[in-house]
């Protein structure tokens, strides 16, 4: 008997892990959306506000869209305060989730290297580094040698087409497993009592004025005292049912994992100009995440020059990657908005609240949008981690640029 | 290096040449045309390694890409992780090891080269065996453009694993003719050894050509390994086979536990027995061949172990001629042994019920559970599969344009069906796209097959023991069994995604080629609703794992991305320049003399500018040429400021915004005639900009009589700057009259050099007197070296883009891109006055009402500079509020802004910085605190404008 | 002083570029002039500009008295020109075509060009462009602006001559790189 | 990767082609006479519609020019390609 493979044991899960209960007729608060950001709300609904009679309407399976779909990177290191305010509240979240969950959700704090390729990238992430520390964020700007040191497999000899200048470094950042996570929630949620109803898709909303009295579903009509929009990708969709405008675009977005390796690839590795990101996952799978589809799609699927482009840039960055094998690919929805950062808050209508927008960062901010987010619903204000991401920023032009100023997706 | 298992004679290998190869440090031999696998079952060994998280044996299980068992790694010629050894074909010199479900990465980069190619087709064909064979016979002989791929090293598919006979020949020797006759067709492309991995819209299908793996270390260099072909068809014609289904039992991973198929393909394609003394364990009429065929061959068939409570009276015949055991309405219960089978426990099989089992020694356990299609590429194409209930397996379920499923991938499982359908679904292919078949074209004649007794669909031999469901293995590769589905469904799970995820079946190498099916039925089984209801995971690319740098193909190494170059980089290389990536051009960011760095030979750059007369190669700056009656509309209408009032002969400074009223780019306009313009951007603003300007003529504004035509690379830019470009301009074009009156600032003169057309223009990017020279690149070499030579005796200094940084940021010229971020209007910059306030409109103005544009708090372009005179601030710090105690508050320490471009100057004889800050112009003469490494900076506000703010030296 | 020279962008690469067998023989053309034609798609049917009619059809190229016109766009043309000094020429077209609404702008040095013949040559250029380049689809005569590898070309089909790559002049390097890059496997080894 | 058919170019492949989003959205008559809920909606307020969806496109690698598309933004597939200056077709 050979002895055993690092990482070849996962974590069991519970024996149990939700009911499927039938939907009942009214709820205090109704989500709809049953990925990562609806399940933590629920959970933190009940957690943190003793509110139950919540129900959680997902058109597919749990955490069947983005969150079963994403690269699991989680870091804080965004420019804006108002970004890393509520990335960084998330990753404290996730500093004590495991032990909130009571779910191994190989969390892994192996830090995350976002590298420099151009003395312009070298300049936005300096500006970067310096406002993280100033927020208390914990990043660093490291130069090339300490790129080796932190993670040997990266290229980083002078001589490549665009040589890698140095990185930032952030050591809290990590990676965590996608449904172990999206299902200790799930199942704290269910356990206190919240209904999280599968194969329930939203079909229409029925209003009174300018309150939203209830969700017309597949499985029937369901009356509700407020609304929230978990939807990610399908937001537009539900947002048109409601006559809401909201400055979102739907994107394919592809990933894809290789076989499961020894390991070599120790942190979370990052690059803009030749587009790659990369982690290896606790059983030793390389996880990456190509770039978004340039067309709004709602296909779940992407197209494959992105791939190859993709293996490109992985094999310049990460030359012992050649005879690594593409295992899978496949694609998420991401919902973007003119600014790249999310939009959480009021509607129109004043009983329905909005989280969309989330792009790339969806995953990440799980925990901590699910925090802010039921905090929102049970005062009906607000939180001021999420006010900054409100709709109106449009119309006034206070927008939360990370297009432009961080530069790093993802 | 015995090979006990080897035939005496038969299979496809050649006996005349010996092999040797290494596996886990075992010298041992085989023969072309063995795989690993059957390379290492000639020799006896079944067990190829243990698995990942229980530590069992396992061993070789399939013949081909559904084998979940036979995982190695390659060590050489060059590591490779993760392949099957019943793919790897062997080679003289392989060295392999088993692997227990993790590879390893070599730690040298790959020298091994790849490519891709573009091929387009009528049809396409994927796979050679007989329903592939006579559809791409049959598109061939009509004259369509052809492509035929197949995976395997030769054609033939499931006709290499058996003794059928097609139009009363051996089957072979109808595939070798079939063959050479579609060589004899020039627009049909043969490919083995390929791969079709993944089916995407409008008929594209990649395929990966494994073109010198089976040479080994005698691979040619020159060539690729691996090709990717991107295949165009206008009709596709999948003709994939099925892969035999095992069924799940007590025990069902032991090495010498196979499929009954891959035990045929043995025998009769590598001349190899799996075993001495066999049991075959089968639903169906199928794995009866094996049994047969193996009894032929001389090994010991115990019993043929049938499900079905009459199993198969016809077969059963056969079986008895042949001296075999058939026990019907029985099922293997179990197995026992350590490293390799030593027997089987048979039990009967009635009602649903097993009753008490006996013991059948054996060495090799054949297994057929049916058949699954494999519908794969059809499912990659968004075909609907529907469940057969007959076959227990998911089979098409639509039809869809341009692609047809044949032969057994469709479900059609005999011969003489196969080939019927190939040709059936390539007429229909033909006809769709008008191409009339051949007069000749004839179906090949196989014996009318046998009715087959009905299949029996069994996922797993029912066990009421938790214990033995533990040992029921569903997804060998992930240890994955019966209890840890039951373990899902008992968790609340419903969702075959769901169980899929909880188990981690089908996530393993083989993405579930055997366990996929297995896994629906058994979850339904166990919710007790149709299997149809289950549904499968998705089916998703690619279809066989494919390396990434076959994927990567030849963008690698200095391929990776083009490298854009201007006329004068081979001066520039031998003038030692150090290089720097602007986009994707090279532009030399300094040039160093002997001992020097970046710092002094930028102090000396900048010195001989201010001083004397610098020049720089500025060819990479955008330049479109605006032409037509309407041309200055268009200018007015995309830049903030007017240029229509611009003179013939003139040139002005402009800023372009977006919509949302942020600056995109700026540059200089010259008036070349009433007209015409040409203006330039910044190097990286060029795609763009003439992006932008094609984008508001032809969707917005198509009524504008204008044309925009990029001349980026028409014209070879040099700006001679200093107080001597003068001297130096005046020398080499004395036709010029040079002089301030005659050729004022802001102006542009066409001129000639020995007959070549050349463009001068005072325009100025750092302040000092300067003249650009724009020439054709096809003489930018000899017209630098003139210019050079011009200036020799002024000392004439060639400078790079940090030194050109250096010299505009002392003027306080913004760089678009480092001092702006998307976020920064022309009133941020402080260039109020290049907005106009005569136009009615242009593209931006409106941004600039809304109430976050008049905040008073907006981030303003000012200088800095650090109180100590030495520090030199890094690009991208921080600003915060001066702090008397020189300790900062504990976060979130509110920012002012940040450092957008940091220098030190030989003309001011200190560092100094450009920064946006937070009402910045409000502020000039604070003392704020920049963190650099720790320690807080004291610097001070000021304007701008550093050097020279009256402008007094712009004309020299 | 001497008489001012010209230089190529593919000087460097001139001696590799020779070593590649006749199967796939790759020759940077000459310098020739080459202006970038305007006129409006209405105006465009029929006229005759240096006396050869403007090719209509979209991809399609044609040959002229000393050059050759290719369509570039539905109001777009490059007309190239052995005879006539770029400048001349340009100012030649700019009279011309300015009473019908058209324009035309010097490109001469705008991109350059390479000759890929021999019987290898469509296999090369396949390895990176996605068009069809077999000669029942892409004769003589037909043009195309795509890409080769990642740079962007303007393709012709010289038919039994082979093909002709104009490629911006930045570019260039890489894409002769790249070309010796996808014909090395027909380079004997020596 | 699927083929766009530039209604001068035919079909190519998609990696010759830049996207535009929504088609059918002009530039205001007259900017400043919008509120700037009004403008905020030109700028950045655009449909996100699952199905069929009008749209621009530019052959950006080809021959340069922009036209408009109706393409299902569920299935990719496209309906129709048009040019600019048609109106906006009627699909079923």
């Amino acid at each position: 008997m050979s002895p055993r493979i690092p990482g070849a044991d996962l974590p069991e899960h519970p024996d149990a892990l939700w009911r499927n209960p039938e939907p009942k007729r009214s709820y205090d608060v109704v989500i709809v959306g049953g990925g990562g950001h609806g399940l933590a709300t629920a959970h933190y609904l009940a957690k943190n506000h003793g509110i139950t009679n919540v129900a959680v309407l997902e058109k597919g399976w749990l955490a069947g869209g983005n969150m079963a779909r994403n690269t699991t990177i989680i870091r804080s290191n965004y420019l804006w305060d108002e970004s890393s305010g509520i990335y960084e509240h998330s990753l404290k979240l996730w500093e004590g989730l495991e032990e909130d969950l009571g779910y191994p959700i190989l969390f892994s704090q192996r830090g995350v290297l976002n590298l420099a390729h151009t003395l312009q990238d070298v300049r936005d992430s300096v500006r970067r580094v310096e406002a993280n520390k100033l927020n208390g964020v914990d990043a660093e700007w490291v130069e090339p040698d300490e790129v080796r040191k932190i993670c040997p497999v990266v290229n980083t000899s002078t001589d490549i087409r665009y040589p890698v200048l140095g990185a930032t470094y952030q050591p809290r950042a990590g990676i965590a497993k996608h449904d172990y996570v999206a299902w200790g929630f799930a199942r704290r949620a269910s356990e206190a009592g919240i209904d999280l109803i599968q194969d329930c898709e939203v079909t229409g909303f029925t209003t009174q004025g300018d309150r939203v009295t209830g969700v017309r579903t597949s499985r029937g009509d369901i009356a509700a005292g407020t609304v929230a929009l978990c939807a990610a990708g399908h937001t537009s969709v539900l947002t048109d049912m409601l006559g809401i405008r909201v400055p979102v675009q739907s994107h394919p977005l592809q990933a894809l994992v290789s076989e499961l390796l020894e390991p070599v690839h120790p942190t979370v590795v990052m690059s803009n100009a030749v587009h790659v990101y990369v982690s290896q996952a606790h059983k030793g799978e390389l996880v990456m995440g190509a770039g978004v589809d340039s067309y709004n799609g709602y296909g779940q699927r992407g197209a494959f020059h992105i791939i190859e482009r993709q293996m490109a840039a992985a094999v310049e960055l990460f030359p012992v990657f050649a005879r690594a094998h593409l295992l899978r690919t496949w694609g998420g929805i991401v919902d973007v908005s003119p600014d790249a950062s999310p939009i959480v808050g009021r509607t129109p209508y004043e009983n329905v609240y909005l989280n969309c927008g989330w792009g790339t960062g969806g995953f990440k901010a799980t925990p901590g949008i699910g925090w802010a987010l039921a905090h929102t619903l049970a005062h009906d204000e607000p939180h001021p981690l999420v006010a900054p991401f409100s709709l109106d920023r449009f119309v006034t032009g206070a927008l939360v640029d990370e297009h432009g100023a961080a530069a790093v997706a993802h | 290096m015995s090979t006990p298992f080897r035939t005496a004679e038969g299979g496809r290998i050649d006996r005349a040449t010996t092999l040797q190869f290494t596996f886990d440090g075992r010298s041992l031999t085989g023969h072309p045309g063995d795989t690993l696998a059957s390379a290492l079952l000639a020799s006896g060994q079944h067990q190829v390694a243990t698995s990942i998280r229980l530590g069992r044996p396992r061993g070789i299980s399939a013949a081909w890409a559904e084998d979940p068992g036979g995982l190695v790694q390659v060590e050489e010629p060059f590591p490779e992780p993760m392949l099957l050894a019943s793919t790897v074909e062997l080679f003289d010199g392989l060295v392999a090891h088993g692997l227990p479900g993790q590879g390893r990465l070599a730690d040298v980069p790959d020298s091994a080269r790849y490519d891709a190619v573009h091929h387009h087709v009528d049809v396409l064909v994927v796979g050679a065996g007989p329903a592939g064979l006579v559809a791409a016979l049959g598109a061939a002989r009509a004259g369509a453009r052809v492509a035929l791929v197949d995976e395997q090293s030769e054609a033939g598919g499931s006709l290499l694993s058996g003794t059928d006979r097609v139009d009363g020949v051996p089957a072979l020797d109808w595939v070798a003719d079939a063959v050479a006759e579609l060589a004899r067709h020039p627009e049909v492309l043969h490919l083995q050894r390929t791969t079709a991995f993944g089916v995407y819209d409008d008929g594209f299908v990649l395929a990966l050509e494994r073109r010198t793996d089976h040479l080994g270390a005698a691979a040619p260099r020159r060539v690729s390994r691996q090709r990717v072909w991107r295949i165009r068809a206008r009709s596709i014609v999948v003709a994939t086979g099925a892969h035999e289904r095992p069924v799940v039992f007590a025990d069902n991973d032991r090495p010498g536990i196979m499929l009954a198929r891959a035990a045929r393909t043995f025998l009769h394609r590598y001349g190899v027995l799996p075993g001495r003394e066999a049991v075959v364990f089968t639903t169906n009429d199928s794995a009866y061949d094996a049994a047969l065929d193996l009894a032929r061959a001389g090994v010991q068939v115990q019993a043929v172990v049938d499900a079905r409570p009459a199993g198969s009276p016809q077969r059963r015949a056969e079986c008895e001629r042949a001296g075999i055991r058939v026990l019907s309405g029985s099922v293997v219960t179990g197995t026992e042994g350590v490293e390799r089978i030593t027997s089987a426990l048979v039990a009967p099989f009635t009602d649903g019920e097993v009753g008490a089992a006996s013991v059948i020694p054996c060495d090799v356990l054949l297994v057929s559970g049916g058949w699954n299609p494999a519908v794969h590429l059809f499912s990659q194409a968004r075909g609907r599969l529907r469940y057969d209930e007959v076959l227990g397996a998911f089979v098409p379920g639509e039809e869809l344009d341009g692609l047809a499923v044949a032969g057994s991938a469709a479900g059609v499982l005999d011969l003489a069906g196969c080939l019927a359908d190939g040709q059936r679904v390539v007429r229909a292919a033909l006809s769709a796209l008008a191409i009339v078949p051949a007069a000749d074209d004839r179906l090949p004649s196989a014996p009318e097959p046998v009715v087959p007794a009905a299949p029996l669909v069994l996922w797993r031999v029912p066990d009421t023991s938790e214990a033995h469901a533990r040992t029921q293995f569903v997804d060998l590769q992930r240890d994955a069994t019966v209890a840890d589905i039951a373990r899902a469904v008992g968790a609340g799970l419903r969702s075959i995604e769901h169980v899929k995820r909880y188990t981690t079946i089908g996530t393993a190498h083989d993405q579930g080629k055997t366990s996929g099916v297995l896994t629906s039925g058994i979850t339904a089984e166990l919710l007790g609703i149709p299997v149809q209801d289950t549904g499968t995971t998705t089916f998703r690319p690619p279809y066989t794992p494919v390396a990434f740098a076959a994927l990567a193909g030849r963008d690698r190494g200095r391929l990776f991305d083009p490298e854009r170059v201007t006329a004068l980089h081979d001066w520039h290389v031998a003038a030692g320049a150090v290089f720097e990536d602007v986009g994707q051009w090279k532009r030399p960011r300094y040039y160093p003399q002997p001992g020097e760095d970046m710092e002094t030979a930028v102090l000396r750059e900048c010195a001989a500018a201010r001083t004397g007369v610098g020049i720089i190669d500025g060819s990479t700056l955008g330049k479109i040429d605006v032409q037509g009656p309407d041309a200055a509309v268009l200018l007015d209408r995309l830049y903030t400021n007017m240029m229509s009032s611009l003179k013939v002969g003139a040139v002005r400074y402009g800023v372009m915004c977006g919509v949302d009223g942020m600056v995109i780019d700026d540059g200089t306009v010259l008036r070349l005639a009433e007209d015409r313009f040409l203006v330039l951007t910044t190097t990286g603003g060029a795609a763009k900009v003439l992006d932008w300007m094609e984008e508001w003529v032809q969707t917005e504004w198509p009524d504008l009589r204008v044309h925009c035509t990029s001349v980026t690379e028409q014209w070879a830019t040099f700006p001679v700057v200093g107080p001597r470009s003068r001297d130096v301009v005046g020398t080499l074009f004395p036709d010029v009259d040079v002089s301030t009156e005659a050729f004022p600032f802001m102006t542009w003169r066409d001129t000639a050099l020995d007959g070549v057309p050349v463009r001068l223009a005072r325009i100025s990017f750092s302040g000092e007197l300067a003249f650009e020279v724009h020439v054709s690149p096809w003489y930018a070499v000899a017209v630098w070296q003139r210019l050079l030579e011009a200036g020799r005796p002024y000392g004439i200094t060639p400078y790079g883009t940090e030194t050109m940084h250096v010299l505009r940021a002392e003027k306080g010229y913004p760089i678009i891109g480092q001092d702006t971020d998307g976020t920064v209007t022309p009133h941020d910059l402080g260039m109020a006055w290049a907005v106009s306030k005569k136009k009615p409109d242009f593209i931006g103005k409106r941004s600039f009402a809304r109430p976050a544009n008049q905040d008073p708090r907006r981030k303003q372009l000012v200088g800095l500079l650090p109180v100590d005179r030495h520090t030199l601030l890094p690009e991208g710090s921080q600003i915060v509020e001066f702090v008397a105690d020189g300790e900062l508050p504990p976060p979130p320490v509110p920012m002012l802004g940040h450092v957008t471009s940091s220098y030190r100057s030989a003309e001011l004889a200190r560092p100094f910085a450009l920064a946006l800050v937070k009402g910045g112009r409000e502020r000039v003469g604070d003392t704020v605190h920049v963190p650099v490494n720790g320690t807080l900076v004291p610097v001070e506000v000021t304007g701008s404008v550093l050097v020279d703010p009256e402008g007094a030296r712009r004309d020299g | 002083m001497a008489e001012l020279l010209r230089t190529h962008p593919l000087e460097a690469w001139a001696a590799a570029l020779a070593e590649l067998p006749d199967e796939v023989r790759i020759t940077p053309e000459p310098f020739v002039a080459m202006v970038d034609v305007r006129v409006p798609a209405a105006a465009s049917e029929g006229l005759a500009v240096r006396g050869t009619p403007l090719p209509t059809a979209p991809n399609t190229w044609t040959p002229t008295a000393d050059g050759r016109m290719v369509w570039l766009g539905p109001d777009e043309w490059l007309l190239t020109s052995t005879g006539t000094v770029p400048h001349l020429l340009e100012e030649e077209l700019r009279d011309q075509l300015r009473p019908v609404g058209g324009t035309a702008v010097d490109v001469s040095a705008q991109r350059i060009g390479l000759r890929i013949s021999g019987t290898r040559a469509r296999e090369v250029l396949a390895k990176g462009c996605s068009i069809d380049l077999h000669p029942r689809a892409f004769p003589a005569g037909r043009s195309a602006q795509t890409t080769l590898g990642q740079a962007g070309v303007v393709l012709l089909s010289l038919g039994e001559e082979g093909f002709a790559v104009l490629v911006r002049s930045s570019f260039a390097g890489y894409l002769a790189s790249w070309l010796l890059d996808a014909g090395l496997e027909y380079v004997p080894l020596g | 990767m699927q083929l766009i058919a530039c209604p001068w170019c035919g079909p190519r492949e998609e990696v010759e082609f830049t996207y535009g989003g929504q088609a059918h959205v002009p530039y205001p008559d007259d900017p400043a006479a919008l509120s700037d809920e009004q403008w905020a909606h030109y700028v950045f307020f655009r449909d996100n519609t699952k199905g069929r969806f009008a749209e621009r496109w530019n052959h950006s690698a080809g021959c340069r020019r922009w036209f408009n598309a109706v393409r299902d933004t569920t299935s990719y597939r496209f309906q129709r390609v048009y040019r600019v200056d048609d109106p906006k077709p009627v699909t079923p």
